[in-house]
């Protein structure tokens, strides 16, 4: 029976790519791409791997949806249609594509049975007794410290590259015009508290349970998001306090390494006593900073006040989607 | 074929569609949307050799997963600003009937 | 003995560290570019004058640096290494005399031109120290780069055409060059100029003679390029766009000599004579030097302008050192080697000469000399001094050095190559006598520019290095029995010290 | 000993916080960049005296921990990383017009720390995250080049991390088949076969794109070219070779692939020629010495197919030696390739602001307005067309004994043709920028000297570390495997 279910979930997975990619407008291609995450979140549940599940719902499809969506409204259509869908030109090489797909995933298969056997790295990786129990945050920030430390620089830097391009590096020209409809404020006052309370719950419960720093930082980018989006713009930092909320994340991250290199005389190098509050202090500073960093990617997508000001030059036909609240 | 197998054929079919779709487009748009999907295949193909269908997957390969997911939506941020600016840039140089030898 | 020593690092220094402080030097500050030119061809004169008697003594100074693990970069002062650093060293102090006072009027960019002309000597300067393959490709490749800025010196159209001609046909030959020069290094490893030719050169012609014969014709045809043997000659009358004092220094003493000079040293020290003839080598280096010489002779008759017959002149009279190197006698070897130094001598006064004349008179072409000597009375005498060592009379070393020649090519019983010797000495005849006559008996009729006005000399500082030249070029034939003469060192070289 | 491995990646990211936020960005960035040149130093010595260095973050033993290594090939690109930065950055002083603002610093401490990640790392996975670090803050860098930038760095961006998804799932592959992500371990244990086959042709796809392998070069002409004038040569000397040394890790590690080699010969020799002609036909002086890097980049991936017989110890001990030559003078050339090519790129640069256009052709006069500008291009130029005195000769000597020696007469060819040319493309600029100045009016508008000085001392180091090299090539077979 499960094994119907596998076939039905992979199908419905390969169906929404294709849909996804050969989307006719680029706005029906980014719903398609949520059908997709939420497939994917099943497909993370199905395979026994709540954290990713957890991670796909609030930052692959989250943080990565609004994205999109911001991104697609609010833009001037292209000016001729992507008429690739219908012609085959476009069916070939995704033909081409899934064939040499299929036999990437026989190579994949068989080099899986081959290399099967005990000792392989996740078995070592439950038995390590870090400071926290669950192991997929051992892994995260003790075992592979060093590659959230690059991870956490990579969201950085593409925070700090977005920023470059907005006029003064910070986000105050960004056009955020206040949508005071009742019922959505309404919304807003009860959503928000609620979403906080569950960042502070992923944040504890990292240590211990599926949850952790990342999840909880979208989370936060969300209800900021949310406060921003209906005119309670001074609570979220785009003026001189952007930069600093953005780089905390990777400043704490340092001073951790160097912390532990001075006391602990090797980089990054977490004991029992103190590991697991450090580990708890990290993560808090993480959730900041990946909150602001998200916020700050979905605010810098947006037009600056100088482009939307202007009334619409005469010749552009009104298109419809201008009048849509920005 | 159990099921992670499935899945692991599926994460590799996939990406290379993802990937092939990126490349046969123009509008940046869809580009990035063929990026994400290219990059859930990989996701797909790391999580799915990490689990044995039943218990828990392999924590490495869920760590490897989660750093790919937030380096994907980094990278996706920054693409969707450069999508706007150059469409913006683009808008400009209408507006101004290409008067400062857009090239 | 050989003697690891810093001597001949200095020696490179000696024109390397002016080279980099003119660089560097501001355009207006003539006087301190002057000293710095005139101290390091003092000094480098000086080194050279130092490094004769030990080097005739037998003794070897040798620097080492490793290049690439098992391949080093190898300065060893060999005899005949320093009889073309003595003639660089002395040329280039006259030279320099001449280019200050040449230069001063119309200069531009002269921190620049003394700068690539220092370095131009570091390189030629690098040629006859090179004691490896190696080493004398770099330097040989960074005469190229360090001369192109001096062709293209004027900066006019056609100087920079002439400049991109030379550029073209110099990589080129490079090429060519570095691709024998790395198989050989391949296949016999890292090579040594040994006197008599490599032991390892030898056992590859043994082992491999078709890989040898194709690597060594790739070394010859390489300096072919620049030694202006025909086909590959075009460059050169291209390059007399480039102001006196260059021409003067690339005909006579750097560039076309590092070609003739690398021609020598592959039959002579890195083959060695009786294995080039065994590989078949000779034969047809004696067929393209004669040639060379011919051809050069015939197109210098038609050349109207000085300069081109003068640069014809220089295609020819260089071939005579490939031919005295293709004969297999050590008598025309001594001929060739010491022609270095006298075409050198010879040809700088010409050019020397040539200078003067366009300058003062602002005669370039041979028509307009009528006259020429009753106004410049010592440099026209200068010129024939020249004219007739190219032709090869006595009194002047040109004759020296075709005796040799002739005598090589009657002990290796090939009378043909005493006919192209005759024959390209009556061109020679006929390309310089009428210019000479023209100087000394020509009326200044409408078409000459020599004009009425009264006898009226070059500056001194022009003067004094074409008649110091001029003098030389006697010397050498007259006290040509003297130790230290040219001749000697030459009969040292191929005999061995 | 983590210390020399760790420090240089922390560091830069350490500056890069304190240059986002604190205004002394000039004095931060400096002094980064120094340390990063004693780092850079200090590492070079201790390879060269006591073989690789080894270290594990979080005192976590490889397999489960994250293993760094540093072999003779990383110290050797740290060190031309930390000079190249250290010439850049005194240049962005000097002439900060040229530098793209004031978050260029933040983003090139950024992606300094991402190649010297690449470089130290030993781990699969790290790299992975390591090179998208670079990639990252390479596209940040581009797009700080204006209007005309934008759309290249988006290309960039989007061809560079699909790049990265192709080495992801290679390195997913590793770890399936051999159940380690750390690179020496992987090695021993992925036996020849269609795993070992597809774990080198993904890798090499997803480098070749970032790493501007021939057919997958599009994007890096508009990049390079767009991009501001002290951005370009960290692209083309440092982020390029970053890919590459992955690459070449790679293929020694796991022993390398016959067929994908004679794929790769073709492709580098293509590279050479075709990235040469088309520098040679380009009319915008930028794009011209962008293209030279697309053939700079034919040359180096032709190492892996000559050096194949040095990786099996079945090949013939002639074939073996000729490889080791062949590896030896590929690796001497990317070297010399990051020196010319930063001071050509900087010089380029410098020209484009002082002839007022980007045209070659409004180039003339430009000899008597900046003649130290020019003369670096020039030397520049001679080093990358591999004209002695210059490591590019150094290299291209080596490689060509290597070739001969293994009877590759194809390379031979490549390489002769290659270098010449890049020499008549050199040749070319300095032909016009010699030219009479057309209004010499303009010729008082000088070059500052931190604006000259940088790209000549760089200019110089390609010519001087020619001489004597022997070290360099020692260090450089450090922890290589042809030479174990």
């Amino acid at each position: 029976m499960t094994a119907l279910l596998d076939v039905l979930l992979a199908a419905a997975v390969l169906v929404a790519a294709v849909a996804t990619l050969l989307a006719p407008r680029a706005g029906s291609g980014v719903l398609l791409f949520l059908v997709l995450g939420l497939l994917l979140v099943l497909v993370w549940a199905r395979l026994g791997a709540p954290d990713v599940a957890l991670a796909e719902a609030a930052i692959a499809s989250g943080a990565t949806g609004a994205l999109l969506v911001s991104a697609v409204t609010g833009r001037r259509p292209p000016a001729e249609p992507d008429r690739a869908r219908r012609s085959w030109a476009a069916l070939l090489p995704l033909g081409a594509a899934a064939a040499a797909g299929a036999l990437l995933g026989g190579v994949l298969v068989r080099a899986r049975r081959d290399g099967a056997g005990p000792g392989r790295l996740g078995d070592l990786a439950r038995e390590a007794d870090g400071v926290v129990s669950h192991p997929v945050t051992t892994v995260l920030l003790d075992l592979r410290a060093l590659d959230t430390l690059l991870e956490i620089a990579v969201l950085t830097a593409a925070v700090l590259a977005a920023l470059a391009l907005h006029r003064d590096g910070t986000l105050a020209a960004v056009a955020l015009p206040a949508d005071t409809r009742p019922v959505l404020r309404g919304f807003v006052h009860l959503a928000v508290p609620l979403v906080l309370l569950l960042v502070g719950w992923f944040l504890v419960a990292g240590s211990s349970r599926p949850g952790g720093a990342f999840q909880a930082g979208a989370l936060l980018a969300g209800a900021a998001l949310l406060l921003a989006l209906t005119g309670r713009r001074d609570l979220v930092p785009t003026g001189r306090w952007l930069p600093p909320a953005v780089v905390v994340g990777l400043a704490g991250f340092l001073a951790l390494a160097g912390g532990t290199r001075l006391l602990a005389g090797t980089w990054l190098a977490l004991a029992p006593p103190w590991g697991a509050a450090a580990v708890l202090a990290l993560e808090a500073v993480l959730v900041v900073a990946i909150g602001a960093g998200l916020a700050a990617l979905v605010l810098a997508a947006r037009p600056d006040r100088r482009v939307a000001a202007p009334t619409p030059p005469a010749d552009a036909a009104p298109a419809p989607d201008r009048q849509a609240p920005r | 074929m159990s099921a992670p197998d499935t899945f692991l054929v599926l994460g590799a079919v996939v990406t290379l569609l993802g990937a092939a779709r990126l490349l046969t487009t123009r509008d940046h748009l869809r580009q990035i949307i063929a990026l994400n999907v290219a990059g859930a295949g990989t996701l797909l193909v790391l999580v799915a050799l990490g689990s044995e269908g039943t218990g828990t997957a392999d924590p490495v390969l869920q760590a490897l997963a989660l750093t790919g997911i937030v380096i994907t939506v980094a990278v996706t941020g920054l693409a969707l600003v450069l999508v706007r600016r150059v469409d913006a840039a683009a808008a400009d140089a209408d507006a101004d009937g290409d008067g400062d030898g857009h090239g | 003995m050989t003697t690891t020593t810093w001597l001949p690092v200095l020696v490179l220094a000696s024109s390397l560290v002016p080279a980099v402080a003119i660089f560097l030097l501001p355009e207006d500050r003539h006087r301190t570019r002057t000293t710095l030119n005139l101290a390091g061809a003092l000094a480098k004169v000086g080194l050279v004058v130092a490094l004769i008697p030990p080097v005739l003594a037998g003794r070897r100074f040798e620097w080492r640096v490793p290049f690439l693990p098992e391949v080093d970069l190898v300065l060893r002062v060999e005899p005949f290494g320093l009889l073309f650093l003595g003639l660089s060293a002395f040329l280039w102090l006259l030279t320099t005399v001449y280019a200050i006072g040449y230069l001063r009027t119309d200069g531009r960019h002269r921190s620049r031109f003394f700068g690539f002309f220092s370095l131009c000597v570091v390189a030629s300067s690098g040629i006859a120290l090179s004691g490896n393959l190696v080493t004398f490709v770099v330097f040989y490749e960074l005469l190229t780069l360090a001369t192109y800025p001096l062709v293209a010196h004027q900066q006019t159209a056609a100087a920079l055409r002439g400049a991109r001609v030379y550029l073209t046909y110099t990589l080129g030959g490079g090429v060519a060059l570095l691709l024998g020069a790395v198989w050989l290094t391949a296949l016999a490893g890292p090579v040594e100029f040994a006197r008599g030719g490599s032991p390892a050169v030898a056992a590859l012609a043994a082992e491999q003679p078709g890989a040898a014969r194709a690597a060594l014709a790739l070394l010859l045809v390489g300096l072919a390029v620049k030694a202006a043997l025909v086909p590959l000659h075009g460059w050169l009358p291209r390059a007399m766009v480039a102001p006196a004092p260059v021409s003067a220094l690339l005909h006579a003493v750097a560039v076309v000599k590092a070609g003739v000079f690398g021609v020598v040293l592959v039959v002579d020290e890195l083959a060695g004579v009786e294995v080039a003839a065994d590989l078949g080598l000779l034969g047809p280096l004696l067929v393209v030097a004669c040639a060379t010489i011919l051809w050069g002779s015939v197109r210098a008759l038609r050349q109207d302008g000085l300069k081109a017959r003068l640069a014809y002149s220089t295609v020819a009279q260089v071939a005579y050192v490939t031919l005295g190197v293709a004969l297999l006698s050590p008598v025309a070897t001594v001929g060739g080697v010491v022609h270095v130094v006298h075409q050198g001598l010879m040809k700088i006064t010409l050019f020397f000469c040539a200078g003067l004349l366009a300058q003062t008179l602002g005669a370039t072409r041979v028509s307009e000399l009528a006259g020429a000597g009753r106004r410049m009375p010592l440099t026209c005498a200068a010129f024939t001094v020249g004219a007739l060592g190219m032709i090869g009379l006595p009194p002047v070393a040109g004759f020296v050095s075709k005796w040799y020649l002739g005598l090589g090519a009657v002990d290796t019983g090939q009378p043909w190559v005493l006919v192209v010797l005759v024959v390209s000495s009556l061109l020679n005849a006929a390309y310089f006598l009428p210019v000479v006559g023209r100087m000394w008996w020509g009326r200044p009729g409408s078409t000459s520019r020599s004009g009425t006005r009264a006898r009226w000399e070059a500056p001194p500082a022009l003067l004094v290095p074409a008649l110091v030249t001029a003098g030389c070029s006697l010397l050498a034939a007259v006290a040509a029995g003297v130790p230290l003469a040219p001749l000697s060192m030459a009969w040292l070289i191929v005999q061995g010290g | 000993m983590a210390d020399l491995l760790l420090l240089p990646v922390l560091l830069p990211l350490a500056g890069a916080v304190a240059t986002a936020v604190l205004p002394w960005r000039r004095t931060v960035g400096l002094t980064v960049a120094a340390a990063q040149l004693g780092f850079a130093v200090a590492a070079v010595v201790a390879v060269l005296r006591d073989g690789p260095l080894r270290g594990s973050p979080g005192g976590w033993e490889p397999p489960l921990g994250i293993a760094l290594r540093l072999d003779g090939l990383g110290a050797a690109v740290g060190l031309l990383a930390a000079v190249v930065v250290l010439a850049v950055l005194g240049h962005a002083v000097a002439r900060p017009a040229a530098a793209g603002g004031p978050s260029a610093w933040p983003l090139t401490l950024v992606t300094v720390a991402g190649l010297q990640a690449v470089l130290v790392s030993g781990d699969l996975f790290t790299t992975y995250v390591a090179l998208e670090l670079m990639t990252v803050g390479a596209v940040g860098l581009v797009a700080l080049g204006g209007r005309r930038a934008l759309a290249p760095a988006l290309r960039y961006l989007c061809v560079a991390v699909l790049g990265s998804f192709a080495f992801l799932v290679a390195v997913a592959l590793v770890h399936a088949r051999t159940g380690t992500l750390t690179l020496e371990l992987a090695a021993g244990a992925l036996p020849p076969g269609p795993a070992l086959g597809t774990v080198l042709a993904l890798a090499t796809v997803g480098l070749g794109v970032k790493a501007v392998l021939a057919p997958l070069h599009a994007w890096l002409p508009d990049a390079h070219a767009a991009a501001p004038t002290t951005v370009s040569p960290l692209l083309s000397a440092l982020v390029v070779k970053g890919s590459l040394v992955v690459l070449v890790r790679l293929w020694s590690a796991l022993g390398g692939h016959a067929g994908l080699a004679v794929v790769l010969a073709v492709l580098g020799s293509g590279a050479v020629l075709w990235g040469g002609v088309l520098a040679l036909r380009q009319d915008r002086l930028k794009r011209l010495v962008a293209y030279s890097t697309v053939a700079q980049v034919g040359y180096l991936v032709l190492l892996l197919p000559l050096a194949l017989p040095a990786l099996d110890p079945a090949a013939p001990d002639g074939a073996r030696t000729g490889a080791l030559l062949a590896w030896e003078g590929a690796l001497l050339l990317l070297l010399a390739h990051g020196l010319a090519k930063a001071a050509l790129f900087l010089a380029a640069g410098t020209l484009v602001g002082v002839a007022g256009g980007d045209r070659v052709a409004d180039l003339a006069g430009t000899a008597t307005r900046a003649p130290m500008v020019v003369l670096t291009f020039g030397v520049a130029g001679a080093c990358l067309a591999g004209l002695p005195p210059s490591l590019g000769f150094t290299g291209k000597w080596r490689m060509l004994e290597g070739a001969v020696t293994s009877g590759a007469w194809w390379a031979v060819a490549v390489l002769l043709v290659g270098g010449l040319l890049t020499a008549s493309a050199t040749a070319r600029v300095l032909g016009v920028a010699l030219r009479p100045d057309p209004d010499p009016a303009a010729a008082r508008r000088g070059v500052p000297a931190g604006a000259r000085w940088p790209a000549l001392t760089l200019a110089v180091l390609a010519v001087g570390t020619g001489v004597g090299s022997a070290w360099l090539v020692d260090l450089l077979l450090v922890g290589a495997v042809p030479a174990g």
